[in-house]
């Protein structure tokens, strides 16, 4: 059902899109298959984890909709983050999105990523997320039911197909900004600036 | 029971405070042999807790360590004060070893030292550089706005109060306009029966 | 010829992945859900090979995935296709059954080597638990299949075939060896039980950890040409081939769910456990079938 | 003095290829004793091998520094398995055994790893393995009267059935132990392990192959497998004796594979994997039909060339590192590039995989016990050819893969040319094995028929017959080249651009970056499942040490009984000598 609705809608889209242009079109087909699916890292930061099992299982099955989970940042195109997070945790989250493969988005799940909700004056929780990392779909609720969850889903897909711009260009264009707004809240220990001579032992050149 | 006893030797005190929960209150120096005879003696084998509490006015930190013993039917506060500044205890991770932990985070919450201690490193804070959070000369709010800011308004937000009286009033106004509306209606139904009889 | 190989290798592409996504679309449906359209699996490997980045750790970690690759198109070339006609024929005669029973192991293999060039441990943790599966998981197939070379006389798999024509399908004529073979099976497609080495619970996905982009999706496309050439060989050996494309799908697909339906309704076994399991039943399940072949036949 | 050493192997080599088959000469020494040589194809054959092997591992030791000495006793080794394959009598096969069992005590005893148990061990089951040799030749003189083999084969007809069983159970025992058979191969791991890091590819490729020669020679051309069937019956379709001896190989090759795959020592697990293949060979050895005889001949070259392969390689990269275990090595791909794709082509030879020769090899002798229905036997080999797999892959993984463990490691360069060249021709051997697997029938054929076994069909080069079908290996070859040509272009092809990680320390570490400290080699790890494997734990916890410590403890009590005997004064001496002879002067007497 999903393939003939979208079907419909890449070919509208391409004949009001005027002159046959073959790159844009194969853009379009494009978009329309990472639209179609979508890898989830799924980083249980706060509470909000809860909400993530009964959205991929067989209550709400979000594999309905092409949302699969999977284990390591190399394969996700979607990183959710659920809940607060502390210095500690951002410093992983950092790590883990830098470690993703381009495109990759981001939704953060409650208040709390948006303006720190009930932790707004903890000392060691963060308040607005999307200065550190870009945010694509930011679902409120405390905590959001995984219908609401299923929304923001969507509303990426949408946004994947309709070529809108990404976070991971805007992280890519101002990473001066994201990297000093980082290093003001955890100290000059920000990725990838473990520093062990280890580090900078190159791999091998093709 | 027999405990009291056993601390008169010591010259301590066990005061109860209901009929499961005991305090012994010592000094610092006493600390390290009696929590010994605690668990040599008198065979508290079980270490609930560390609690640390900043008496910011006298200038110490009271601290009080909750033993239990093998037939769990009640609990023995033992509480000491040390001094705020450059503040030590003796470390408890040999006789009880769930006590690594607890101290690992009291030191990094109070900034209270442990000579002898096998991991005190960064627990729940890394890189912290500040005062420990849990100190009460800590201004917590002032840090957290340092830190991480509120996040300002958006530029198209309106304001609250505003908005009210603007709904309210727009609510008045329709409800206004109902109550004529029925009045008119009644107005019509009127004349038209009153037509009606003209044309009888 | 040429086309003749495209042909079949587009053929096992599309099959292949129509496949896989019904066996997701099954699972779901048993699990008690909608599951996605039969069509998911090509989604994600289109959406695999366009990515904008792809992360490789040099030529050894690049070429793995291709080696991989390669065993697999090279052992769906040499099963035959058709029983009757001289589809491929030229090319099947080339080979015999142990060629296809060691390029069955030398795609994983190579994949090991770039598994291993990656670095991450918990690949190679993978890489161990597989080959490790590999000991229990081989011995009753090989068992299987020594049992109908030996009852065939000949290791080529037309004359396998052939001989069912004469004297029925090696299903009814060896029962207990199919059942053997089918047990192995489920751990080559990676089912439950035997699916410990790509665990993304117990070891981080294993080998797969490091591999994304187009490597990722090379591994996933292989996967269901190398699927696609399993069922092929398991229906020549015991179904008595295939005369006609649709008698194709219908006995691959068949062999397809009933596998599916072993493996879905078990939890996951440790590889120590897999293979004890795997050395006791099933090995005596063969050696029976195998003893009925070498002195009651 | 290196180059004056490869004339001296060069020598016999273009000697040989102007000799004629069946020639034969001798030097009396007065009664039955001969030095008589012949040259048969089957000695032919493992002359060859043996000696362009010794020439490989001299050009792999050009630019070290070997002593004179050094150099002569290893001549003096290949020229005394020259005596053996070529000795047409016993008197000629045991001082050609010998004078190789002592050379090679030499060799290895210049080495600086080894110590005197290890030395004691080898020169002692070297020995054992003589006089099991004397005592056989001995027996059969006694009843054919006469050392030569030609003699020996005519007359053993007419020996009574006991003496016969005797004769071959001692002679192969001999044989067993060069070959280490499990059991009796508790001297081959210490030995090749400690040896001089190139002479143990020697020991390996070259050495343990006089004991298959011995065997071929045994079976095949003394006793002669049609007496074999008569004298123990058959089984199934092949000999009885087939089958104990086939039985004898698979144990030994499960058992060494699954030892190999636990060992931490690099030269150890090479040691114990040329045991398992030396099973295989011993495995179709007995069964002596034509395509078990092929399957043995060409699964020793084939083992020849890939563990002179391996173990040069390994001496390469232990003498450049100085590391010789796996939890000490690894992450060298990109230090040693060459090196790692040598190894790579020696283990998938090794392993037995269809592109390269080694799977030829190995489906001779899965036909072999096809052709006489040993379903038990082949299966019990491809067993252990699956479990293989697990040791190939520790042995390229540990060396090469993974993460440096050290800083040394780091600083590793490319091992020199004189270790890269003999790797190199082997390598070509196997791919050329691999792409014409079928030429070796021609090699073969003249065996069979000094065996009076029937020869082998042969049309192409690249087509391999055998019993129960046939395969292409230029075919499979190059349909694997060509493919992988093709998947390589569509994949350079894709516009997702492959970026080269920066450092090999940034992997997927569940958002942790590894440290230092963070031990991220597996080959601290490999292996360590086995031993949860109840069939697995049952080989590896037991172990032949312990029979062998608690024999030479029991011999010492034995000796110190006699020492009491002789201790105190000369009369007891004397009277407990009187016995002996006396003992001896009756049993003359009685016969």
């Amino acid at each position: 059902m999903e393939s003939g609705f979208y079907g419909s809608s890449i070919k509208c889209k391409l004949e009001e899109s005027g002159i046959p242009n073959t790159h844009a079109i194969m853009e379009r087909v494009v978009r329309w298959f990472e639209s179609r699916s979508i890898f989830v890292i799924a980083y249980g930061t706060g509470c909000g984890a809860i909400e993530m099992p009964p959205t991929f299982t067989s209550r709400y099955d979000a594999e309905r909709m092409g949302v699969v989970g999977v284990a390591t940042p190399r394969q996700a195109d979607l990183m959710i983050l659920s809940g607060y997070l502390a210095y500690k945790t951002l410093r992983r989250v950092i790590r883990t999105y830098e470690q993703m493969q381009k495109p990759k988005y981001i939704i953060s799940l409650g208040s709390c990523p948006i303006n720190g909700g009930m932790y707004w004056d903890s000392y060691n929780t963060i308040k607005k997320l999307d200065d550190y990392i870009p945010i694509d779909v930011a679902v409120t609720g405390c905590m959001p039911r995984p219908e609401a969850i299923i929304e923001g889903f969507v509303l990426l897909q949408e946004r994947i197909k309709n070529g809108e711009k990404a976070g991971w260009e805007k992280y890519d264009k101002n990473l001066k900004f994201y990297k000093e707004n980082q290093r003001r809240v955890l100290g000059d220990h920000t990725d990838p600036s473990y520093e062990t001579d280890w580090y900078n032992l190159g791999g091998g050149d093709i | 029971m027999d405990l009291a006893a056993k601390l008169k030797k010591l010259s301590l005190t066990l005061e109860q405070k209901n009929n499961y929960l005991y305090k012994v209150v010592v000094k610092s120096e006493q600390l390290e042999s009696l929590l010994l005879s605690f668990i040599n003696e008198f065979d508290y084998i079980t270490l609930d807790s560390i609690n640390c509490r900043d008496d910011l006015e006298d200038g110490v930190f009271t601290i009080t360590y909750c033993l239990q013993n093998r037939n769990r039917d009640h609990i023995v506060m033992i509480q000491t004060s040390i001094e705020r500044e450059n503040a030590t205890l003796p470390t408890m991770h040999i006789l009880w070893p769930q006590a690594e932990i607890m101290e690992r985070e009291m030191h990094e919450m109070f900034g209270v030292n442990f000579p002898g201690h096998p991991s005190l490193i960064d627990f729940a804070l890394e890189y912290w550089n500040d005062i420990p959070p849990m100190r009460r000369d800590f201004d917590t709010l002032e840090y957290v706005n340092k830190m991480n800011p509120f996040r300002g308004q958006r530029d198209d937000a309106l304001d609250a109060k505003e908005e009210m009286k603007k709904r309210r009033e727009a609510k008045k106004a329709a409800k206004l306009k109902a109550e004529q509306e029925a009045a008119a209606k009644e107005a019509q139904k009127v004349k038209t029966n009153t037509s009606e009889e003209v044309q009888r | 010829m040429i086309f003749q190989i495209i042909l079949l290798i587009m053929l096992a592409y599309s099959v292949g992945f129509i496949y896989f996504g019904l066996y997701r679309n099954i699972t779901a449906r048993i699990q008690g859900r909608y599951g996605p359209t039969v069509y998911q699996s090509f989604y994600d490997s289109i959406k695999l090979f366009c990515k904008k980045e792809t992360l490789s750790y040099g030529w050894m970690f690049y070429l793995g995935p291709i080696i991989m690759a390669t065993g697999a198109v090279l052992t769906l070339i040499l099963v035959p296709v058709f029983s009757d006609s001289d589809f491929l024929r030229s090319i099947t005669s080339q080979g015999n059954l142990f060629v296809l029973l060691y390029l069955m192991v030398l795609g994983p293999l190579g994949n090991a080597l770039a598994v291993g060039t990656g670095g991450n441990p918990f690949g190679v943790m993978g890489v161990v638990r597989g080959l490790t599966r590999l000991i229990g998981l081989e011995l009753p197939f090989y068992i299987a299949i020594v049992g109908l070379i030996i009852a065939a006389n000949s290791s080529d798999i037309m004359n396998i075939i052939d001989i069912q024509k004469t004297n029925g399908l090696n299903i009814v004529n060896h029962p207990l060896l199919f059942i053997a073979s089918m047990i192995s099976m489920v751990g080559f497609f990676g089912e439950s039980p035997f699916d410990i080495p790509g665990a993304p619970q117990e070891v981080y996905s294993g080998p797969r950890t490091e591999f994304s982009g187009k490597f990722l999706a090379l591994l996933m496309s292989q996967g269901s040409l190398f699927a696609f050439a399993k069922l092929l060989l398991i229906v020549d050996l015991f179904l008595g081939g295939a005369d006609s494309l649709l008698m194709l799908v219908i006995k691959t697909f068949v062999i397809f769910v009933s596998v599916i339906f072993i493996g879905i309704v078990y939890g996951r076994y440790k590889v120590e456990q897999a293979v004890d399991f795997l050395m006791r039943l099933p090995t005596l399940i063969a050696i029976l079938g195998l003893a009925r072949v070498v002195w009651f036949a | 003095m290196n180059s004056l050493f490869l004339l001296l192997n060069l020598l016999p080599i273009i000697y040989l290829y102007k000799f004629n088959a069946y020639a034969h000469f001798s030097v009396p020494l007065g009664g039955d004793f001969t030095i008589s040589f012949t040259q048969t194809p089957l000695g032919t054959f493992f002359a060859y091998l043996s000696l362009i092997s010794m020439l490989l591992v001299v050009v792999a030791q050009r630019g070290k520094k070997f002593t004179f000495g050094y150099y002569l006793l290893q001549f003096l080794l290949s020229m005394a398995m020259l005596i053996i394959v070529f000795a047409s009598n016993f008197i000629t096969f045991f001082i050609g055994w010998e004078i190789m069992t002592w050379s090679s005590y030499f060799i290895i005893s210049k080495s600086e790893k080894i110590d005197t148990k290890s030395l004691q061990k080898y020169i002692l089951f070297s020995l054992s393995s003589a006089f099991f040799l004397l005592a056989g030749m001995v027996i059969a003189y006694s009843f054919a009267n006469s050392f030569d083999f030609k003699t020996l084969s005519d007359a053993f007809g007419s020996i009574p059935f006991g003496i016969k069983v005797s004769i071959i159970t001692l002679l192969s025992i001999a044989f067993f132990i060069k070959a280490g058979v499990i059991g009796l191969h508790y001297w081959v791991l210490d030995t090749y392990s400690r040896a001089p890091d190139l002479f143990s590819s020697i020991l390996s490729a070259v050495m343990s192959k006089m004991g298959i020669y011995g065997l071929l020679l045994l079976y095949g051309n003394i006793i002669g497998y049609h007496e074999l069937k008569s004298i123990y019956g058959t089984i199934l379709n092949g000999t009885t004796f087939g089958y104990i001896i086939a039985w004898v190989g698979v144990i030994t090759s499960i058992i060494a594979t699954f030892k190999a795959i636990t060992q931490d020592e690099v030269k150890r697990l090479l040691a114990y994997s040329s045991i398992a293949q030396l099973g295989y060979i011993i495995a179709v050895v007995g069964i002596g039909t034509n395509y078990a005889v092929a399957g043995a001949l060409y699964h020793t070259l084939l083992h020849t060339v890939i563990k002179l392969l391996l173990f040069i390689n390994v001496a390469a990269i232990i003498s450049q590192t100085g590391k010789s275990r796996f939890s000490e090595l690894g992450g060298l791909i990109y230090k040693t590039p060459i090196s790692f794709v040598m190894l790579l082509i020696g283990i998938i030879g090794l392993a037995g995989m269809p592109p390269l020769g080694g799977f030829a090899s190995k489906f001779m002798i899965y036909n072999a016990t096809i052709d006489v229905k040993f379903a038990l036997i082949l299966i019990g080999i491809l067993f252990s050819g699956a479990a293989s797999f697990l040791y190939c892959y520790k042995l390229v993984y540990g060396i090469y893969l993974g993460h440096p463990t050290s800083r040394e490691i780091e600083s590793t360069k490319e091992v020199s040319y004189s270790y890269l060249i003999p790797q190199i021709v082997l390598a070509l051997i196997l791919i050329l094995t691999g792409a014409f697997p079928g030429a070796f029938i021609k090699v073969v054929n003249p065996v069979l028929k000094e065996f009076s076994l029937k020869s082998i069909p042969y049309d192409k080069p690249s087509i391999m017959h055998s019993a129960v079908g046939d395969f292409n290996g230029l075919f499979i070859m190059s349909a694997f080249v060509v493919i992988f040509v093709l998947i390589l272009l569509l994949v350079l092809k894709i516009k997702s651009k492959a970026t080269n990680s920066l450092n090999r320390f940034d992997i997927s570490y569940c958002g942790e970056i590894p440290t230092v400290n963070t031990r991220l080699h597996y080959g601290y790890g490999f292996g360590t499942d086995l031993h949860r494997i109840n069939f697995a734990n049952q080989i590896l916890k037991r172990s032949s040490s312990g029979f062998y410590e608690s024999l030479s403890t029991q011999t010492k009590k034995l000796s110190e009984l006699f020492n009491r005997a002789y201790r105190g004064n000369i009369h007891n001496t004397m009277i407990v000598i009187l016995l002996f002879f006396s003992i001896l002067f009756f049993i003359g007497v009685s016969q």
